[in-house]
């Protein structure tokens, strides 16, 4: 209870709120692993949080973890307006932030830890085009199938993919067949809207532009209903374990690798110096587009995955030999050489 | 058997076939019809607008490729919705049926994936546990006595962890089991088909021959013959002009060929058959409906109202189950979303557009059938029409009310005359 | 007459803080007819619905041909051979009459409902209980008129071998032909040896028919009398004012 | 008025006030109880245990600053379950009231920060939207008749797509404006706080006494002068130690003060009052009992069931209209979520929690508010254990579960003594 | 004696395909108890509902005091100074007595309900129908015995001032005392210049209050006669043949 003493609050807590488990697998099972590790080696409280997707939740946590005396706050938000609403909070409170992956606007945190979602986006884009260039299609159709309308960071990863394909769009090089999004990234709408494009197209679709390994497989599993696997490349983002797999039998083209432990790693050594007291200095900046100020930003490159740098994924530990390489896989993975 | 009935009855049966012959037999159903009484005949015709509407929009909706799709996609929906038949037969609901369908296809694809298991026993550890669901649930429901609303409310939450839980936080699970993946992904071939079609026809054909001669023998009015045969022949065209569709070429990659009767189509009539025989020809299925209509009337009469309930959570689990292995084997994969978003809401919708009642004693398998095709064919269709998902949710709220509101005129009918 | 076919003994039973019923006592001899009459809210019926495990009792014995029995639900007393036609009739609106009266007793062969076979029962039923203006015995009884349903209930009833059956205001929505017929049934069964009880606030009936008065008053019993052994005039006066001369409750009972 | 009540009334008034003395009263509220007729006592118990278990777990959970936390969380929740109440006691349900609350709060940020309206014209607008949406639902319902269930769901789909389309497919806009971020975010000062408890208590006290006073004069049977006086010192005491902790310094930032009552708090009191006004003392309110009770009786007595039908879902939607606004001011934002994800069933959860049927006839307003704070308290702890999502999930789930269930032994005790 | 109140001319009235009324006319007169009679499934319950809005007619003339008007609702019915108790008494059971009584026409001062007048009047109605186990008026009427039930929906209709007041079958569950109140009520109110129509099976009841007797059989109307002018067989036999003598349906209406 002397956590709410205003004078006792010196012990450094840091308080984190991951926003959802669904959008992707890598809040529970990387961010979160890496920031503990980060946090138990530097010898801090902490406290980490899963808003769930709900931001009443995230506000209610957030509430929380300023009442429960958390000198640093760490963020992922699910949108600016709840973000701002408790970045202002903390402020306050005389809590310093850091926005970890998406940056808040108008919320003035201390840093912004991120890869940049664009970036991933324009990854993507050439990916596709790398694939497609590799087979030889000319003229070819694309199909993107887009991550949830409501989530912000699929209308940036759109933006990236379309910034490289549009100049080819504009010069009817490509041919954009059909663009739609996929409500809450849920796989198995993404499969059925997938179906639909591909009967409405009657077949004739070249390139799948997926904004990420669930949707890619969603459209590798109709493509294979039609036999069409393998010479349709699909685009992915995650490095999960089965975007990987998808991509060592040749079913998808790429996907995306964050590698989140750098970033998690890099927002943990920066809240741990907030939480002491102390400020440190980093070298890059972003714009935040509603304030106009520049906040200090790590900002991470992300890395495209294609068949033969599959192996960099594990090496780095993200995902493990034993988790990728079953017995299915075990062949290809030698091929890939991942050993 | 009692005091009463071994006197000699002293007046004829009240029921007198004053109807005569075929016409008379038209103006009856001509009067049903116009007295409300509609049955199918307003999912069927729903189905139609949106076959001509859709056709009109996007020619491609009515070719024979879209229409294989329709009946891939419908599955689980479908199969979802006929457990959910059960709950709310008896004035009851279950919102985790999607979310229970989820737990069963993480389980599934565990089994089969990680552990390597056969495919049998991936289902058969699916089955047991949308078993044991099902017995949770009841028991909350019929003994406990926490309205269904809340007990599968939380379940929702719970099973919404519990699919996480499973798939360690969020991973996804391929599925590669030949045999799972070929019940959403793979088609009979054309002569297994038209196999299929004769015996459904000519089994149909028997069962009302022996029924109505049944009722010939004990003197009770049975129907005409020519309306059996009618009823029969129907059948055939029905059956036999889809079979017909479906066995046209499909495929898009010219080195291989892809024509025939989905797989999922024999599974779900064969579990509607099943169905429709526990509800319509078992004491069961009476019982079903007797709790529904009321409680306390069935109570009266001696039966194990408790045990019904928790019966019919258990069935409706089951099948969510079953809609989970569909759920794993279309999309190949199992995620944290599998069975969630709006799983739930269209089956439940797919049952009520097809005239069940959410207030329970009323409501038919079929229906289930019906209705998830009308929402599937919904689904199907937008995703033709390549709006922007603002439009598209706006578009198909619109449409779900059109196809609801058929139904609706038609029982505003039958409450006018009645 | 040897032991009662049923036998109550200081019944009571409360409603949150309502006494419905206080210290009953009630007796039922196979072969004869027991009517039980008394006041609008008397505790009739809801001494009927403790007989047939609707409500549980608070306290007293239930024996049935002399031995203790415990009833906790209608398939309880199903099952000890006890058939009640309720006042407020429990049918399903949304079955049949068939289907009604073969509820939980169905008819089958192998697992399959016998249909026919309990179409033609149910027909021949109804035919014997006067009834003539039901269209079709496939109609739902939603679409039946008061004195249908009643009948639908009474022949449902009495379509079973059971030892006990208790009519609780059977023939208040009957015509004239019809409460005939079941005050004929009601006599033919306890010819049959079987135990009736007849709830009924006509005192013509009453005499009619039965053999023994049981009459509530205000959740007491104030007597249990050979039918022959007193007047109309009496009967009345016993349900308005729980005693009449030597029968009846005392005078500070009455009172309570 | 009639020919009967111009007689003298040859009898006393049935009813004899037997249990005489406070001991009397006593016993009869314990036989009650007993017999089921708790009120809402489960709620409250179900309140107690979670402060316990969840203060056992986390001591920060009972703390002033946390208890501040609370009630502005369950405002929204609370807001939009008291216009579902409406609903529900129809026997209807709305499962769009989330996404209207999400469409009426976009419709507010659109006027506030697009246009630059001042916040009265943007919570005008906001309910002029749910009234809309309400008059529209309504009229499905009760004039086409389609049922509620379907009805709400097309516009669940509907309105989903028209969240979208206001914000032009994802963006997200902010609420600045001071007055309606107060709502959520700002608090009384101490002495209004006093002031309004004080105000409140009185008024309780002077309702009590007239009614009291009126009775007592017919000669009807009224309440000890030691109940009423028993209720009013109870309610005194529960204010006034709520005001207290509210009043204490919750700032952790020296520099910067922050206590009081939320804003919040008066609010939601205003429309308690105003709709436990409505349903308690005027015609309408028993009109809408009458109707849930049972539709065909009300429409013999001569009642206009439509009229009331589609008022109640007015009245729901405008509701979540103010759910809305409240949501905007939570999170001085508004984007495509906003009343989406869990928003409706947690409303739901909270009337029905609160002990309102979902079959219709039986509820009341103070239900949603207390059940709206099972609902947030159990939201509330959980974000306070630091466990992994699916083990929050599975945990909020029994957590509710439980919570139920308190109010099913009650229910259940009931049915066995009636 | 003037103009009917109520006339009904040529009303059909079928439900899909059955038919239940076929061409009826009825005429009640104000001053005089006009009574209902029919075997069971006659379509007395079809026609009283058809007169208060429940079902609409399919064809036919309504006219009240010589006034062609349509019904359409039971508001309609009201406005019109017809007032129902119907056979399948609809109550709310989830009000208590006082509210059940008062509904649709709630006492108010002001906005608010005035809850002691309301309470102080449903008192003294239910004590004037000699109802005596009612512990509360502010019971809910789920509570309520079969009788008692009956005596609030009839307390209901006659609180009102109304031209017509029709009763089902208002005595089928009440005692004996009780029955004798309602029907010095039914007589009271014909004296007041009210018309009243009432249904009933036992016709002892009939004899004893009405002033004539109009005869339903299979959906038509038999005969509409003066009670003094008929006796007790003749009228059984309207009910059961349709006809009696020279009163009655011709022979092939009967048989249709
Ligand atoms: N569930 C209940 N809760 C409270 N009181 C009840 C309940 N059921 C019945 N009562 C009361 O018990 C008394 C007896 O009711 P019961 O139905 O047994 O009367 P009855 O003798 O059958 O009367 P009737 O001749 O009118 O049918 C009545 O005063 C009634 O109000
Ligand atoms: N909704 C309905 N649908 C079909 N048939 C109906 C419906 N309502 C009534 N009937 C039929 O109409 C006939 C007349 O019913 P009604 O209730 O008017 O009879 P009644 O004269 O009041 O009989 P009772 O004396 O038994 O009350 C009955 O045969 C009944 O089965
Ligand atoms: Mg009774
Ligand atoms: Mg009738």
């Amino acid at each position: 209870e002397d956590t709410t003493d205003p004078g006792a609050a010196k012990t450094p807590k840091i308080g984190v709120i991951l926003p959802d488990s669904k959008s992707s697998a890598r809040w529970e099972t990387a961010d979160r692993k890496y920031l503990e590790e980060a946090f138990k080696a530097a010898g801090v409280q902490y406290d980490i949080q899963n808003a769930q997707g709900d931001k009443t939740q995230f506000q209610s946590i957030a509430d929380q973890m300023i009442t429960g005396g958390v000198t640093v706050l760490v963020i992922v938000n699910l949108d600016s307006g709840t973000g701002k609403a408790v970045l202002d909070k903390a402020k306050a409170q005389g809590i310093p932030t850091i926005d970890y992956d998406r940056l808040t606007l108008g919320g003035g945190a201390e840093y912004y830890v991120s890869f940049d979602n664009v970036a991933v986006g324009r990854l993507q884009g050439e990916g596709l085009v790398k694939c497609l260039t590799e087979k030889g299609v000319k003229n070819p159709n694309i199909a993107q199938l887009n991550g949830s309308p409501t989530d912000n960071n699929a209308t940036l990863f759109k933006e990236g993919g379309v910034s490289v394909l549009k100049p080819k769009y504009d010069a009817n090089e490509y041919k954009l067949v059909d663009d739609q999004a996929v409500p809450d990234w849920d796989n198995a709408q993404g499969g059925v809207i997938f179906q639909q494009m591909l009967t409405k197209a009657n077949g004739k679709i070249d390139g799948v532009l997926a904004a990420n390994d669930g949707l890619g497989n969603a459209a590798i599993s109709v493509l294979k209903t039609n036999k069409l696997n393998g010479k349709v490349p699909v685009t992915g983002q995650d490095a999960t374990v089965q975007g990987l797999q998808n991509i060592l039998v040749g079913d998808q083209c790429m996907t995306v690798y964050k590698a989140v432990k750098k970033e998690a790693t890099a927002t943990a050594e920066l809240a741990i110096a907030l939480a002491k007291g102390e400020k440190k200095q980093v070298s890059q900046t972003t714009k935040d587009s509603e304030s106009g100020k520049d906040v200090p930003s790590v900002l991470l490159e992300p890395q495209a995955i294609y068949f033969n740098n599959v192996k960099d994924v594990v090496t780095d530990g993200y995902v493990t030999k034993d988790e990728l390489c079953t017995a299915d896989f075990a062949a290809k993975c030698t091929e890939a050489g991942i050993s | 058997m009692s005091a009463v009935t071994k006197e000699p009855a002293t007046a004829v049966a009240p029921q007198a076939a004053r109807d005569e012959g075929i016409l008379g037999y038209l103006r009856g159903y001509g009067q049903k019809v116009r007295g409300g009484d509609m049955g199918a005949l307003p999912a069927v015709l729903g189905l139609l607008v949106l076959c001509v509407v859709f056709g009109l929009a996007r020619p491609v909706f009515l070719t024979a490729p879209n229409f294989a799709n329709l009946l891939t996609q419908a599955g689980p929906v479908v199969v979802i919705a006929m457990g959910l038949v059960f709950v709310l037969l008896l004035g009851e609901i279950d919102l985790s049926a999607g979310y229970t369908s989820g737990v069963c296809a993480a389980v599934l694809a565990i089994m089969l994936t990680t552990h390597g298991y056969p495919w049998y026993v991936g289902v058969a550890a699916a089955l047991a546990t949308g078993l044991v669901i099902g017995l949770l649930l009841g028991f909350l429901v019929a003994k406990v006595g926490i309205p269904s609303f809340v007990v599968t409310l939380a379940a929702f939450l719970g099973f919404q962890g519990t699919v996480l839980w499973l798939l360690d936080e969020g991973t996804n699970i391929s599925v590669r089991d030949s045999v799972i993946i070929s019940l959403e992904n793979e088609y009979l071939s054309p002569a297994v088909g038209w196999g299929l079609a004769a015996v459904t026809v000519l089994g149909f054909a028997a069962v009302q021959l022996i029924q109505q001669r049944n009722r010939r023998r004990r003197g009770l009015k049975a129907d005409l013959w020519q309306v059996v045969a009618f009823r029969v022949i129907g059948l055939a065209v029905l059956v036999g002009f889809a079979v017909a569709i479906l066995n046209q070429e499909r495929s898009r990659n010219p080195l291989f060929s892809l024509k025939g009767v989905p797989i999922i189509v024999p599974v779900v009539g064969v579990l509607l058959l099943l169905w429709t025989f526990v509800l319509r020809r078992t004491a069961y299925g009476r019982h079903i409906y007797a709790v529904g209509g009321n409680k306390e009337a069935a109570r009266r009469a001696g039966i194990a109202v408790d045990r019904i309930r928790i019966s019919a959570f258990v069935i409706c689990s089951s099948m969510a189950a079953v809609g989970g292995v569909l759920l794993a084997s279309q999309a190949r994969s199992v995620d944290p979303n599998t069975g969630g978003s709006n799983v739930l809401l269209y089956a439940v919708a797919a049952a009520v557009i097809g005239g069940t009642s959410l207030f329970g004693g009323k409501g038919r398998v079929l229906d289930a059938v019906l209705g998830g095709l009308v929402i599937t064919m919904i689904i199907n269709g937008m995703g033709l029409v390549g709006w922007s998902s603002a439009y598209k949710y706006i578009a198909t709220g619109v449409v779900l009310l059109l196809a609801a509101s058929v139904d609706a005129f038609s029982r505003r009918r039958a409450a006018a005359s009645s | 007459m040897g032991t009662p076919l049923l036998e109550l003994r200081g019944i009571n039973k409360s409603f949150g803080p309502v006494q419905v019923l206080r210290d009953v006592a009630f007796t039922v001899q196979p072969g004869e007819v027991t009517a039980l009459v008394g006041d609008n809210g008397a505790g009739k019926s809801t001494l009927v619905k403790c007989i047939g495990g609707i409500y549980p009792i608070d306290s007293g014995d239930y024996l049935i041909e002399g031995k203790q029995v415990s009833v906790h639900s209608p398939r309880d007393a199903a099952q000890l051979g006890v058939e009640i036609v309720y006042q407020d009739l429990a049918l399903c609106d949304n079955l049949d009459i068939v289907q009604n009266m073969f509820l939980g007793r169905e008819r089958r062969s192998g697992m399959i409902l016998d249909e026919p076979t309990m179409e033609q029962l149910a027909s021949e039923t109804l035919a014997s209980l006067s009834v003539r203006t039901v269209k079709s015995v496939r109609q739902q009884v939603s679409s039946l008129s008061g004195g249908q349903r009643q009948t639908v209930a009474i022949a449902k009833a009495v379509l079973w071998n059971s030892k006990l059956v208790i009519l609780d205001e059977p023939t208040a929505a009957l015509g004239v032909a019809q409460t005939a017929q079941v005050l004929e049934l009601v006599r033919r069964l306890a010819d049959n040896g079987l135990a009736v009880v007849l709830i009924s606030h006509n005192m013509n009936d009453v005499f009619a028919v039965s053999d023994r008065i049981a009459a509530l008053y205000l959740g007491r019993m104030a007597a249990q009398v050979k039918t022959t052994d007193v007047t109309h005039a009496q009967v009345v006066e016993l349900i308005t004012s729980g005693r009449s001369g030597a029968l009846g409750l005392a005078e500070e009972g009455a009172a309570a």
